[in-house]
């Protein structure tokens, strides 16, 4: 079984996640799901591919510490993180985030709150390519 | 010695990814910021979390260890 | 390709949802999901089995309603959803919902709007098979 | 005719699925509940909601036609 958070170039399969978080027990009532993914369009420019940089070793840990804070919080069963580094075009997967829980309002919770903090903790950067040229993106304060 | 490390942004302005730093007796983290600001100015402006072995570090007097690993961070954009 | 709105005895591919989902469009940045599973467990009680019944022509008909108020209400790209009516199993997928946006909010918030007024306006009815015996579930008001 | 329709736990108190009354010029949702409570009280207790050509339809003195198509609903369970 694939390991329950990833750093990873190729792409993931959801049915494969939802599969392996439901073999962690027969309780779970609720999946979440979110699923990133690139766009053509970025504040006004045209995006021709998005380049993804992490520093892994310490992202892969934010993201295990993510994980167990919800499942902690949030009294999760299970949750699966998986977030791409490579070089993605329109409509590519780039992240996947996955809670189960008993009830879905938990799941919800969760799935929110980890791709929030993911975005604010964990050190991955990534650099839109545009026909006018290359620029890192600057997340809005 | 030191490991500093740069990603992206940063990385893109300092022109490299890594430098090695000989480490001094009782080197806190402000001399190596001091460095990087005399050096590379402008990757210094980007830089909004600096990482000590893979944990983010507030305290500029953080006192560093020989084989230290530390990392000059822009905003993070992953998701 | 499928219709966006389905009843259906068979189980269903996220994989295949999503990929539906996003040949809709190349603006589509995030896409939550919930999934529905049938538990063990359910008040206090072992279940074995999950039976389902509906008005199908209303079920489908208010469902695409919830699809069209979703879409216009919270400014989504696509949404797709799906119900299962046959017999499940503990761990068995029920019910799939599937909200594309431009931005994550509004797919999170349309997902959780979907199920829960899917719960309330769409005639399905479940009955737990239970060693103790068969009872029709009455929701909590 | 009017068909009236009944589904899970409505339809296990009624025993059946699916009954055929007589379409009488004039004739009133109320006069359907009233056939309904008479014959069938314990499955009335626990109808909470009624459609008339499956759209919900909560005044009782709601105006049926010929052919009609009209269930009688426990809360739903769906989900």
């Amino acid at each position: 079984m694939n390991e329950p958070v990833r750093i990873q170039q190729e792409d993931f399969s959801q049915d494969a996640e939802i599969a392996a978080l439901k073999a962690s027990s027969l309780r779970i009532g609720g999946i979440a799901t979110f699923l990133g993914c690139a766009r053509d369009f970025s504040e006004g420019r045209d995006v021709s591919e998005i380049s993804f940089e992490a520093y892994g070793s310490m992202a892969l840990a934010e993201m295990n510490t993510l994980r167990s804070e919800a499942i902690a919080n949030f009294k999760l069963i299970d949750a699966r993180i998986v977030h791409r580094v490579t070089t993605v075009r329109a409509g590519d997967n780039i992240v996947f985030i996955a809670t189960a829980a008993e009830h879905r309002a938990a799941a919800f919770d969760a799935c929110r709150w980890i791709i929030d903090e993911l975005k604010q903790r964990v050190p991955i950067w990534k650099k839109e390519i545009t026909p006018e040229g290359d620029a890192w993106v600057t997340p809005h304060p | 010695m030191i490991r500093v490390l740069f990603f992206g942004p940063v990385a893109e302005r300092v022109g490299a990814r890594e430098l090695s730093v000989p480490f001094v007796a009782g080197m806190r983290l402000q001399e190596l910021i001091d460095l990087l600001s005399a050096n590379h100015p402008s990757a210094l402006d980007i830089v909004s979390f600096i990482a000590v072995n893979q944990a983010q570090v507030n305290d500029r007097q953080f006192p560093l260890n020989d084989g230290d690993e530390i990392a000059f961070m822009a905003k993070f954009s992953g998701g």
